[in-house]
């Protein structure tokens, strides 16, 4: 049992960092919303399993707060946005794909490296799950910043907060852990009205958060 | 739990939060403001005299009283100082009623969260509530509604939430840190179980963790290179909210920070944070001296030499030492006053020229000399000339920092005198010289400017004992 | 309780400086100010002697101030004393001078409140016995000039010379910082005796010298350090530029000498080699600077950048001397450059005091503007002809003594036992003859530019003698010219207990010696008597005016002067500054200055005058200064770029960090 | 008894140059007049002229200040001063503490900022013109003659003309490079300070050449005299001093008697025709200099002297 638990932790998290992958190979923004809403249902397992392992039934909670919000209600409204924006199919890349992909690798072998320097006394399933966790957040970063487009940076950031959550997930009998995940949900629910509201009133007619600088300050 | 200090200073905000936002009219919700800041700042000074012990939840030691004190103040003369400021606002038609009621909610609600970061023993409540105090600025920056407001809102919004993801993960390490030595559960992440047993955690796990908490904490205290966020929110947001968050919310972020260093500081086998610290802090006081010099926004640039300060004091905070570590309490504390003071200026200044650009200024001293002389003054304070409080904490920083490390003197030096060179050669433009610019009347108190530089001049030249030897006991506690 | 008292009276100007803001557009603003200072000063003056000559002893005091744990202390001992007369007298006579100048001023509220407290800053400076009260004077003494130099705002000239001023008293304060850090250690013991009782090892000493070398030298006026003391002087009202160029100086040897002297333990004999090259490049290349000067004040201004570099000249050689236990000839070198101290305050502030005088009669700063003052000035004329005596070091006024005492000093030499040290010094004397000379000749420029030939301009023509007080203060000072000449000896023996404490040892007691001259050292040696040759002067000239109009002639004739059959020339055609300087430009400034000089021929035509144009560079700045502020200015251009990314650069900012961090993490052990 | 003897000495001393002054002039007028195969001027001409100037009323211009008319008997009473602290034909005079060799320079400073001075006091450009260029020549006599002090001094160990004499006719001097430099920078600068040929000419009056009596162009009558007269004393002065300094023998000491003191004084007189035929000869050899030549003689002069005061610690090593 314990080695099943063990292994199922582990095979989700590491599916979740997968996902992380393919978000960052996606280049069309439904597609890329698509892939997210996956990564949030892997979130929404993997936190069920370990509500189901550590038997703390509040993880339910944020696994039900995961598959419903992110998995279906925000991907859903952006994708509403995008099709209102018609930029549903654009390709909005800084980097290549190639290149970004290669960095997350190193990414990932960095997150590991920076793991297994823990001594092995703190349980195992914390530390790779952890490990995976700091590579899903770095990985969303990395999709944050090589990625122009508002809504595809929104959903780099839901992802690295998916890693989040896992990693608190992870943290046995971590308390707050729903509060927090809420208190994240919140914060999404914002930046997503945010882009509704720069949507809403007719100031900026891209979102292309680059579009911001005509506004900069102290150019003349 | 029963009825104490912390409970009011927690309370008070909130209920008047709540009553702000659905009470209308200008002058019963200025005055309901200023009125609810006195009570918070009554109810911390009592904090002097006994103190609550330490809760799961809450607790108040020497340290974050001090940051609970200056806090509650400085909210205190702000809510003063924003009273008159936006009464004109509200007459320039800048701002609607509506927006003014929000306003002074967020205002209570900040001083709420800004508390609560403060006296949180929780690790994961404190970034509860340092998340709370961003999210709230950001909706104060914002509030002006136009491009530029919202652009600055925006960005710092998405910088802050990356911050504050970072920093929650680096709570989050802690706790696994902890969790094999105390155990799971609540206890895992109370700061003074924490710190006792700080020497068993696993030290890979915390050095991680402290690296994600530098980041994350260091985005809201400005640091460079994560301080994009700061310039555009002073400039863009209502003059008592950049002083709010020049003097205040840095802090509290800063303080959050120490936290963590001291927790760093009782693992023997955990890398020591102060050289993280000192090098962060360099980047930062060198980088914001230089951009000083290309300033045409007269708060854009004052938001700079906050970076700049911030930068000196985290510098001092990496030094430690008795002398190092007073030093930066002090500086912190002179530095909240004195920029505050200086906001205070600036906004009048802003609405007797209509305008916030440098070049449509100048000749102050002659036009609105009060107003003209108290910049000056905050300007002489802030650049560390004597006989002002500045003064005396950076006479610590550099000469003790000079006897121990000279090689880490000389850019500290450089960027002292870099930043002073950039500040006067804006202040002569603005204060002296030929009048420039539109000037208009000001119906402003100058009060709250005056009470801050006042004492900022005491304690450049006098220093009660009790006080000192409080702050020394501090620095003891920060290593 | 002498200390208590002065404690006092720096308490009495504070308050007088507090009361200025309220009272300074008042009418009697002015003179309630300047009396109180005056009164004030006079205490000060009477309680420093009185220390210096031993009636008073000297003694410490803690107050609960500044530095907690510290306190502020303070100390009056005969180095402290002797400066803080200096500064008392510069003081007391500038706030004489000002109860008639500040007629003139226009912007007194900006003017009142700020003197009393700088003077209060630099008597603070000298008494305090802490490296934290030592500073704190110190860089507010630099505040207060520094509003005082802006006070006439609306020019840009003195906006941008208080600039200039103000970051460059910071940089020296931030190299004292530094020195005072070394000296105090990590443990921060800044009291002065802590730091007398840990004198610092070898290298660290050096460090330390280099430092203060650079706090003090900025302050006072050391090439290539003195950029802005050229620009600042002038700019403020004449009483001030008085005070800043006649004793703030002064307390900036002070705080060399407190340091290098009596805090720093004892000396290693490279030392005065850095001291004495840059005293001798000081001195001469203030002096040439001065000769370029048409702006009298700016000329004055120069002069005291020269006079520093003579005084530092001293200063380097007791530095010598003492390094080599030659205690005597460092007790010379070292009264000489005091002496030299008192005496420069003396003639400087005189000199400012008469190019005051002359602004407010004419409101000319501009010797090409002025002339033919003697005969509508003849007091102010008078005064200030002493004080070019004086300042050009000739008998029997007391700059020349102050130089002898120093030639006298250099002739010890050849004893010291380093042979750099043998051959710098001569050297050294020639740069200090060659600077004397040349101020000779500037001053002969600037008195007969503006006091002698015929009226330039109409203001010139009309201009008034200044009023008593102004001329009560000038003749002070020029009486006390001629007494420090003609009685030297008085002086030295007061200066003599400093030179005990400092050298280890003092000149043999001169006001016994017959006649009241002068014997440093022996009389076969070397002697000097400027009582003597006062009186023979005086009395063989009026023997000779006796003699003639007795036996010959007395008979007068006033008459045109010779036009060689040219008449009328206008006043035009009298020699200008600068034609009178052309020929020790050419001289001098080809090599200093890469001065060049080139006829402006208009075309045909053209009605214009043809004009000789000069071209001077001031190479110091070029060197030192143009580099640091473009290089300043590039990289704030650069990094100002970073003003202007997208969200998303900003946020690979912050994600590089990151990454480089864990990076950090990963590969540290 | 002493001390009358030595008041008597002294005054008698300054009698004596001020009586020598104009006749050395004569005479270097004399012989140069012979070289030159011209009959010359009686050798008492220059008595005759002074009294003459005297008698004449003054003239002065109506821009002059007072300074005008006071400095004439200033630098006189100066320059005598000067003169009368150099030992002629004995050392140790009664006042020669008074001042030393450097005080001495000094006081012929004094003289010559006042003089420049007044070529700047009537206001017309010849006066400037002078002036300007006495300074410039000044700015590089004056220093040159310091760095010879500090030669002298330094071997002789004081900067006291007695002591220095005395000094000089012991045999611990020896021969050395310092004092052949010393000499020949002393005599240029000599040359310099009396305005004498090559430096400037004290006969011509061709304006644009000629510095010494350009300044004094406006003056007349009894202030000219006085002004001669003091030109006459300095050259007095420096040739004595060239004497006192490198031929000190036959100087009388403190203790001589009267048989030795009459013995001094001829060989004063002597020395002082020999530097005045030699001065001649000098005249007359070489011809005027360009204006803005004579900054590099005299910067010859003055690294002749900084060289002279160096090379004393090698020299000193035998």
């Amino acid at each position: 049992m314990r080695g099943l638990a063990f292994d199922v932790a582990h095979l989700l998290a590491g599916s979740l960092v997968l996902v992380s992958f393919m978000q960052l190979y996606q280049d069309r923004l439904s597609a890329l919303i698509n892939t997210f809403a996956l990564h949030a249902l892997v979130l929404a397992l993997s936190v069920a399993w370990q509500a189901y392992i550590q038997d703390a039934p509040h993880l339910y909670l944020t696994a039900a707060l995961a598959l419903v919000f992110k998995a279906i209600i925000i991907p859903v409204a952006l994708q509403r946005i995008i099709v209102r924006l018609g930029i549903h199919r654009e390709i909005e890349k800084v980097v290549g794909v190639g290149i970004t992909m290669l960095f997350g690798m190193g990414l990932v072998a960095l997150s590991m490296v920076l793991m297994l320097r823990v001594t092995a006394e703190a349980d195992p399933l914390a530390r790779e799950d952890l490990a995976f966790a700091l590579a899903v957040v770095l990985l969303g970063l990395l999709m944050m910043v090589t990625r122009r487009n508002a809504v595809s940076q929104v959903v780099g950031f839901m992802s690295l907060e998916n890693g989040l959550v896992l990693a608190a997930t992870g943290a046995k009998g971590m308390p707050l852990v729903v509060e927090i995940s809420v208190a994240f949900s919140i914060l999404i629910a914002f930046i997503v009205i945010g882009i509704f509201l720069f949507r809403i009133r007719e100031r900026f007619d891209t979102i292309d958060v680059g579009a911001l600088d005509r506004f900069r300050g102290e150019r003349t | 739990m029963n009825f104490d200090a912390i409970t009011a200073i927690l309370l008070i905000p909130l209920a008047a939060a709540a009553l702000l936002a659905v009470l209308p009219g200008y002058r019963i919700t200025a005055r309901l403001n200023v009125f609810a800041a006195l009570l918070t700042c009554l109810a911390a000074l009592t904090l002097l005299f006994g103190r609550p012990q330490a809760g799961a939840y809450f607790h108040v030691d020497d340290l974050n009283n001090v940051f609970i004190l200056l806090t509650t103040f400085v909210g205190f003369t702000t809510s003063v100082f924003s009273a008159s400021y936006i009464g004109h606002e509200l007459e320039s038609g800048r701002l609607t009623p509506t927006f003014l009621r929000f306003y002074h909610a967020m205002y209570q609600l900040l001083m709420f969260a800004m508390n609560l970061a403060l006296v949180a023993n929780n690790i994961g409540l404190m970034w509860v509530a340092v998340e709370l105090a961003t999210l709230t600025t950001v909706l104060m920056v914002g509030i002006y509604r136009t491009h530029e407001a919202l652009e600055a809102a925006w960005k710092y919004f998405i910088l802050g939430s990356v911050g504050i993801a970072l920093a929650l993960f680096g709570t989050i390490m802690v706790y696994m840190a902890a969790r094999p030595v105390i155990g799971e559960g609540l206890d895992a992440m109370v700061w003074t179980v924490l710190v006792q047993r700080a020497g068993e955690f696993d030290p890979a796990l915390l050095n991680l963790a402290f690296v994600f908490l530098l980041l994350g904490y260091g985005t809201k205290v400005g640091l460079a290179p994560l301080h994009a966020w700061l310039p555009d929110a002073h400039a863009e947001g209502p003059t008592p909210i950049s002083a709010v968050l020049s003097g205040l919310l840095l802090n509290v972020a800063l303080y959050a920070l120490l936290r963590f260093k001291m927790l760093l500081a009782g693992n023997p086998g955990a890398l020591s944070p102060g050289p993280l610290m000192v090098t962060m802090g360099l980047v930062s006081l060198v980088f914001a001296s230089f951009m000083l010099y290309r300033r045409r926004d007269i708060k854009r640039m004052f938001a700079y030499s906050s970076i700049e300060h911030m930068g000196i004091i985290t510098f001092a905070f990496g030094m430690g030492g008795p002398l190092a570590n007073f030093a930066g309490l002090l500086h912190m504390g002179m530095h909240s006053l004195t920029k505050s003071a200086i906001f205070f200026a600036v906004g009048h200044i802003a609405h007797v020229k209509g305008t916030q650009k440098i070049a449509d200024m100048g000749g102050l001293t002659e036009t609105n000399p009060v107003l003209g002389w108290g910049l000056v003054l905050g300007v002489v304070a802030i650049a560390g000339l004597p006989p002002l409080g500045i003064f005396m904490s950076e006479f610590l920083v550099v000469s003790s920092t000079f006897a121990r490390e000279p090689l880490l003197a000389i850019p500290l030096v450089f960027g002292i005198l870099l930043a002073l060179g950039a500040l006067f050669l804006r202040v002569n433009s603005i204060a002296f010289g030929e009048p420039r610019g539109p000037t208009m009347a000001s119906n402003a108190s100058y009060v709250p400017m005056f009470t801050h530089l006042a004492i900022v001049f005491l304690a450049g030249v006098y220093l009660p004992g009790p006080l000192v030897t409080w702050l020394q006991n501090v620095a003891k506690l920060l290593g | 309780m002498a200390l208590l008292l002065l404690l006092y009276c720096i308490a009495a100007l504070f308050a007088a400086g507090v009361l200025g803001i309220a009272i300074a557009r008042r009418s009697f603003g002015r003179v309630f100010v300047y009396a109180t200072s005056l009164i004030i000063s006079i205490i000060t003056l009477c309680s420093a002697v009185s220390v210096l000559l031993g009636i008073a002893a000297p003694s410490s005091l803690r107050l609960p101030l500044g530095l907690p744990w510290i306190g502020a202390n303070f100390t009056i001992d005969p180095l402290s004393a002797f400066f803080l007369a200096v500064v008392a007298l510069g003081s007391a006579a500038a706030s004489l001078f000002a109860l008639g100048y500040g007629r003139h001023e226009e912007m007194p509220e900006r003017v009142l409140p700020a003197y009393p407290l700088f003077l209060a800053a630099m008597q603070l400076v000298v008494l305090a016995a802490d490296a934290f009260s030592f500073l704190l004077a110190w860089e507010f003494m630099s505040l207060t000039s520094w509003a005082l130099v802006i006070a006439h705002h609306r020019v840009r000239e003195n906006m941008y010379a208080g600039y200039v001023y103000l970051v460059m008293a910071s940089f020296g304060t931030l190299a004292l910082l530094l020195a005072f850090g070394l000296l105090a250690g990590a443990g921060g013991a800044y009291g002065f005796e802590a730091i007398r009782a840990a004198s610092p090892s070898g290298e660290l000493a050096a460090l330390v010298l280099i430092l203060v070398l650079v706090g003090a030298g900025s302050k006072s006026g050391l090439v290539p350090l003195h950029a802005w003391l050229p620009l600042a002087h002038p700019a403020a009202p004449s009483h001030v530029s008085a005070l800043m160029s006649g004793v703030m100086t002064k307390v900036a040897v002070y705080g060399f000498v407190r340091i290098v002297f009596d805090l720093l333990g004892p000396p290693m004999w490279w030392w005065s080699v850095v001291v004495l090259v840059l005293a001798g490049v000081t001195c001469v290349l203030g002096v040439l600077y001065a000769l370029m000067q048409h702006d009298l004040k700016r000329l004055l201004a120069y002069h005291t950048v020269e006079n520093i570099g003579i005084i530092f000249i001293g200063l380097g050689l007791a530095l010598a001397f003492k390094a080599y236990d030659m205690r005597v000839a460092a007790a010379l070198a070292l009264t000489a450059a005091l002496l030299h101290v008192l005496n420069h305050s003396l003639f400087k502030s005189l000199l400012f005091f008469g190019s005051g005088a002359v602004l407010g009669a004419t409101g000319e700063r501009d010797m090409e503007h002025l002339g033919g003052l003697i005969h509508r000035m003849p007091q102010t004329a008078f005064a200030f002809l002493v004080g070019c005596v004086a300042i050009s070091a000739l008998p029997p006024l007391n700059g020349f003594v102050s130089e002898w005492l120093t030639f006298q000093a250099i002739l010890l030499s050849p004893d010291l036992p380093s042979w750099g040290l043998k051959i710098l010094v001569p050297a050294v004397g020639a740069l200090l003859a060659l600077s004397a000379a040349l101020a000779a000749a500037c001053f002969v420029k600037a008195f007969g530019v503006t006091f002698l030939g015929r009226p330039r301009t109409a203001p010139a023509e009309a201009a008034t003698e200044t009023d008593h007080f102004s001329r009560a203060a000038m003749f002070l000072f020029a009486g006390l010219c001629l007494m420090v000449g003609i009685l030297p000896g008085l002086f030295i023996d007061a200066l003599a207990p400093v030179a005990d404490r400092l050298a280890g040892a003092r000149l043999p007691v001169q006001s016994t010696i017959d006649w009241l001259s002068l014997v440093p050292i022996a009389e076969s040696r070397s002697s000097y008597n400027g009582l003597l040759v006062f009186l023979f002067i005086a009395f063989s000239g009026s023997l000779a005016a006796f003699v003639i109009h007795r036996l010959a002639s007395d008979r007068l004739r006033r008459a045109p002067a010779w036009d060689c059959g040219y008449p009328q020339a206008s006043p035009a055609t009298q020699y200008t500054a600068s034609s009178f300087a052309q020929p020790i430009r050419r001289v001098f400034g080809t090599v200093v200055f890469h001065a060049r000089e080139h006829g402006e021929m208009p075309p045909p035509g053209d009605m214009r005058p043809a004009r000789l144009v000069v071209e001077l560079r001031d190479l110091i700045w070029d060197a030192f200064y143009a580099p640091v502020a473009s290089g300043v200015t590039f990289a704030a251009e650069r990094l100002n770029r970073l003003q202007f990314l997208t969200i998303r650069q900003y946020l690979s900012l912050v994600f590089s960090a990151l990454v480089l961090l864990l990076l950090v993490l990963a590969t540290w052990t | 008894m002493d001390l009358a003897l030595d008041l008597a000495v002294q005054s008698a001393q300054m009698l004596l140059v001020l009586a020598l002054a104009p006749l050395l002039t004569g005479f270097v007028r004399k012989v140069k007049a012979r070289l030159l195969r011209r009959q010359g001027p009686p050798l008492l001409q220059p008595y005759r002229d002074l009294i003459r100037l005297m008698r004449k009323e003054v003239i002065v211009a109506e821009s002059a200040s007072w300074l005008f008319r006071v400095i004439p008997y200033l630098i006189f009473a100066a320059t005598w001063v000067a003169a009368a602290l150099v030992p002629t034909f004995r050392t140790g005079l009664l006042f020669s503490w008074t001042a030393d060799l450097i005080a001495i320079i000094a006081l012929l400073g004094s003289a010559r900022f006042f003089l420049a001075l007044a070529g700047l006091d009537v206001g017309t450009s010849f006066g400037g013109i002078g002036s300007s260029r006495e300074v410039m020549i000044a700015s590089l006599a004056e220093p040159a003659m310091l760095m010879i002090v500090f030669t002298l001094a330094l071997i002789a160990g004081s900067t006291q003309l007695s002591t220095m004499a005395g000094f000089m006719v012991s045999p611990a001097v020896g021969l050395r490079v310092s004092l052949g430099l010393a000499l020949i920078a002393l005599i240029i600068v000599a040359i310099a300070e009396n305005a004498r040929i090559p430096v400037d000419n004290p006969a011509t009056h061709l304006e644009l050449t000629m510095v010494h009596e350009a300044m004094v162009l406006e003056y007349s009558g009894r202030h000219l005299a006085l002004i001669d007269l003091t030109a006459e004393l300095k050259l007095l002065l420096y040739i004595s001093l060239i004497a006192c300094l490198f031929a000190p023998w036959g100087i009388a000491d403190k203790t001589a008697g009267g048989l030795a003191l009459t013995l001094g004084a001829l060989i004063y007189a002597g020395k002082l025709a020999a530097g005045g035929v030699l001065l001649a000869l000098f005249e007359t050899a070489i011809a005027k200099m360009r204006v803005f030549r004579v900054p590099e003689f005299l910067g010859a002069a003055l690294m002749l002297g900084l060289l002279g005061t160096l090379l004393l610690f090698v020299s000193r090593s035998f």
